[in-house]
């Protein structure tokens, strides 16, 4: 198992035939993804190599989209696949207008569809499908299900872990924005109900109080063991850290606080990101 | 974008919203002029973009024209949280009988945009909500549908109004929710928004417009040069797309991705450094963005040490390395790069004399205990 | 029992203190209506007669609402009623435009909130509730429920039943614009559940489809005798008359039709209104 | 409110819809300038607010000046369904391959706005949905979200568009939809959209807008006098706000409510009349709406008798019965009263003489028997 999508979900790309598009399309074909063609209004018909080109995500009989297109597209694109009821909407896009987010959000939740980003790498389930343009070679199938709000510090931590032989379920990067479909709570949630996911890592940063929420709902909710990493201990209060989402307002957003708040609830939290593993190994 | 209290004023009175205007100079001469228009006593407001203007001096009442012109010289020669003030706003002042607060923010968890109010105006509305939450009012905006009148009215009959003046004060809740909706901003506030005997009145403002809708709002052309936002080096990072942020140590930080970069000045403040700055290259970057990162943090002066910190996805570590010898650092660089051409990475950095890591917290510690 | 209201429903007037509003308010209170308030922004706290006036929907605590604002105001005091979930909302005034109706029918869908209207007198079930602007002394407590696109109409044809002696379970006018709530289907449908109701008269008139409509869905879902009068034979092609929706276009939207497709699943048509309460004898 | 096709042309021009445009001219004195501007051959369009004005003879080709000056003087002294044709649209013929047809209606059954479009363009469409339904493409607009650019594709594509015509094709359905929701229309047409040598272009242009929502649209301001919508009976009784229909008959009617008028018009039938007009007073009319009404239904000539029927629920018998008695009829008044006040009204109006009716089918059948 695995949570979001596996080698069966029919994937289709929107915004396929650009630069980035071409190139992770590709990849995620070659990966095994189930990818039934591309979406490039005026460019239906073409093929890119073998992936077949539609002018609409509804000619491609898909199950879940990923979204490539510049940022002003990606409220029109987004709303085309969730008025389709495709599950999950995967927007890798960045700098999308929170007003736009705000709305994808709502409307989405009206269609019972998962957005995951905006600003997000997309998720890979090892072995079986990558939706994102996370590096695949880094990943290995096994029992640690993950989600993060980063890309590259995911990319680290899953090196470490596949290092040390611990693989993983799904990894999902649920986007640096402030506000995102798939949350840390919603994909907590999967990763419970998800028979093959033994453990899982979860990946804060400053900004926000999404992992103060998440602390709360695992000592509620979630029955199976959670490690975490927070990142920007050392970042200063009211600058953005990269991610739009990073920002420490006043005393709130502190990776204090959330560590606080994880520690309270009995997760454990690594000092630096290489530690993550042992923390796996002695909870599993 | 953050937009300076004049700026956000005049969208206020575009949408009708009252607010104690007033002349904005750059230069004292201009003072007298604007003196015999609106008399005396006047307020003087320093207008930069960073909170804590008054604490810090930067507003001051002046009863006598001598006295408006020596405190206005004075603010227009401050710094205020190391931002030159250029900019004076000149303004009759209100007789104030009670303060409110009214903004509207995005609320991450709801995802929705949140309408706040408070009977508590005049301070930081953080502290409010830290010290009495349940002072504060919270009314949450459906996002497709947008604010609804009859929101604002409820907030306003809860904040104790009633009668003309509960609709007069929800029609200023609502033209704000307005502003916030149709100029994309992340933030709007007027704190405080004052109750005076000719109404209601917005003293401050304070209007954070979202950069990633810059495209669609022309209006706001954001013109680097003349920011008050930015110091010079983060200017110049803007400039070259990169994400910059100065800090008080001496380790210079390079790196991909917001979250590994920021796990990276953990780990030099893990081992006892401290870092000069967060600098994100993003993904993909070649190089001459790695030469141009380079040039920027080292704008700053007395840095020890740079830690270069690349995890190759999309990013190849060749163009990386080949930025750095192009750049030609005078200071120590300790880099930790993997993935992509890892292998091309280091044979040329080592044919350089430089130092391959595979870990960060190698590379760190080295960086640190150099 | 009854459709939509009766005299347990608690009431809200919104926009109660205007000229009709007040009127009626009063008129309803003095009917047996529970009248919980009325609302006007700004004059919360005021009483009218013995009906307190709140300055929200909020604070009167009502479970369905009326509404007499002008027409630029209801499509904010229909979300007022509709967002806190009150149902029926009745919509009395006219002239909403239209895209404002469709506007509210959708969102009332989400909220499973009933509308009547707008442009309607309302309904009312006799010797319960009167949730309208129908002249409740013609109305007399009975058997036979009734739904029209029609006002005055309607009084003709409801005095015509009470007095031979055919009394009302509710009687429903479901208003004369293009865009309205509760159609002929979703108050045939009312009418088919509730026990009291024995017969139904359908009162229609030119413009639109809703008669055959209403016809196919006769045949297939009602198992109680349906008897129909349909104004407007003699109307010519093109021509509004008096209501915005009552306009033939081309060949569709004329009585013949809807009497044709009426006749063709049983419905018996009056010829003119007095003839009604004679075919309702033949039928109960 | 209904607007002429060169009206609705300039709106497409506004919104960028490729479209032939010309020049309007109410005076055949001015056409020379014209063709000297645009050349021949020329097309000449009559601008009146009925359908079928080809058949009718309004729309014209002419390929010499003394043709041009000829059919535009012919054209110019027409009356169209009775609407005299005041003024005319010059322009240059387009060369056409293929007639499209798109439009937007309001769908009553779904309670959205409908997309309409078909190949068969040129034709009225109401005779495509009869003959051949399956070519007319429909889609639906989400009420609260808007139309959409993937729908517009969507009916693109269907009606066979691949590549750019496509996305050129889309992109007029699309800012057709976007008129009808800015500008608040109940209808809006282009038929024929048609396909030239130059690409999609809008030859007509038909657009109804909600007369509900005029108030929010000020750039449709009515001009009642100017108006080629109504005749002049129904002018006046647009300003008196009574809804006034006129028709072929002999029989004044007057009712209060639109379905019980319908119903009045169809009782004086049944019994053999010929209704001479609709007219409904509304709810509550007092005695001056009453003479107006009266007023208005006799400005026809050749009236035999007059049919009133009123079912006082909020109107109040008494002040129709001084209303009749103020106008003094001169043609035989036939009235049917019940309701408030009907004690009231039955003595003023037999102390005058006038029979008073309880029943609708006694009035009406003396009215036609007379």
């Amino acid at each position: 198992m695995s949570i979001l999508v596996d080698e069966k979900t029919k994937v289709v790309v929107q915004g396929a035939t650009g630069h980035q598009g071409q190139f992770h399309t590709t990849r995620m074909k070659g990966y095994g993804t189930n990818i039934v063609g591309g979406v490039t209004p005026g460019k239906g018909g073409q093929m890119m190599g073998d992936i077949p080109i539609f002018d609409s995500v509804e000619e491609a009989d898909a199950d879940a989209s990923i979204i490539f297109v510049p940022a002003r597209f990606v409220k029109s694109s987004a709303l085309e696949a969730i008025s389709l009821g495709l599950s999950p909407v995967v927007c890798i896009t960045e700098h999308v207008p929170v007003k736009d987010a705000m709305f994808l959000m709502d409307y989405a939740r009206q269609y019972d569809v998962d957005i995951v980003g905006p600003n997000t790498p997309g998720l890979i389930s090892p072995g079986k499908a990558l939706a994102g343009i996370l590096p695949p070679h880094i990943f290995e199938r096994g029992e640690v299900g993950l989600v993060s709000r980063s890309g590259t510090l995911t990319y680290e931590i899953i090196d470490e872990l596949t290092k040390n032989g611990l693989g993983q379920s799904t990894a999902l990067g649920i986007g640096g924005d402030p506000v995102i479909g798939m949350d840390f709570l919603s994909t907590l949630e999967r990763f419970e109900a998800d028979k093959e996911t033994k453990a899982i890592v979860m990946i804060g940063e400053i900004g926000g109080n999404a992992e103060e929420l998440a602390a709360e709902y695992i000592r509620d909710n979630i029955t199976k063991p959670v490690v975490s990493y927070i990142a920007g201990k050392t970042a200063p209060p009211g600058k953005r850290m990269g991610h739009a989402g990073a920002v420490i307002s006043g005393k709130s957003g502190t990776a204090e606080s959330k560590i606080a708040a994880l520690n309270a609830v009995g997760v454990q939290v690594a000092t630096m990101p290489h530690e993550v593993p042992k923390l796996i190994k002695d909870v599993l | 974008m953050k937009l300076l209290e004049y700026e956000a004023k005049d969208i206020f009175v575009e949408y009708g919203i009252p607010t104690s205007t007033g002349y904005v100079i750059e230069d004292v001469d201009n003072l007298k002029a604007i003196l015999y228009k609106i008399g005396l006593p006047v307020i003087l407001k320093a207008q930069v973009l960073v909170g804590g203007r008054g604490k810090a001096g930067g507003i001051k009442m002046a009863k006598t024209e001598d006295e408006a012109v020596q405190k206005a010289r004075d603010i227009l020669g401050m710094e205020i949280k190391g931002l030159p003030v250029k900019k004076l706003l000149v303004c009759t002042p209100s007789e104030i009988q009670k303060e409110l607060y009214v903004g509207f923010v995005v609320d991450r968890n709801k995802k929705k945009m949140a309408l706040l109010a408070s009977t508590e105006g005049g301070i930081d509305i953080e502290q409010v909500a830290e010290k009495s939450p349940e002072k504060i009012i919270k009314e949450y905006i459906d996002p497709i549908i947008g604010i609804q009148d009859y929101q604002c009215r409820s907030v306003a009959k809860k904040l104790g109004f009633d009668g003309n003046n509960m609709l007069s004060l929800a029609s200023i809740i609502y033209k704000l929710g307005k502003i916030m909706e149709d100029k994309d901003a992340e933030l709007i506030e007027i704190n405080p928004l004052a109750i005076t005997p000719k109404g209601f009145e917005a003293l401050d403002a304070k209007l954070v417009i979202d950069d990633n809708s810059l495209y669609r709002h022309k209006e706001f052309e954001l013109d680097l040069k003349e920011s008050q936002e930015f110091t010079e080096i983060e200017k110049v990072a803007k400039e070259a797309g990169l994400a910059y942020v100065e800090l008080d140590g001496d380790v210079g930080i390079i790196g991909c991705g917001a979250g590994l970069v920021m796990a990276s000045l953990d780990v030099i403040n893990h081992y006892g450094g401290k870092p000069a700055n967060f600098l994100d290259i993003g993904g993909g970057a070649n190089a001459d963005n790695m030469k141009k990162a380079l040039e920027i943090i080292t704008m700053k002066s007395g840095l020890k040490a740079i830690f270069i910190n690349i995890f190759g996805g999309i990013t190849k570590c060749d163009e990386i390395a080949n930025g750095i010898l192009e750049f030609k650092p005078t200071v120590p660089v300790y880099v930790r790069m993997m993935g992509t051409n890892e292998e091309k990475a280091r044979e040329i950095l080592n044919s350089a004399g430089y130092e391959l890591y595979q870990s960060m917290q190698e590379a760190a510690k080295a960086a640190v205990k150099r």
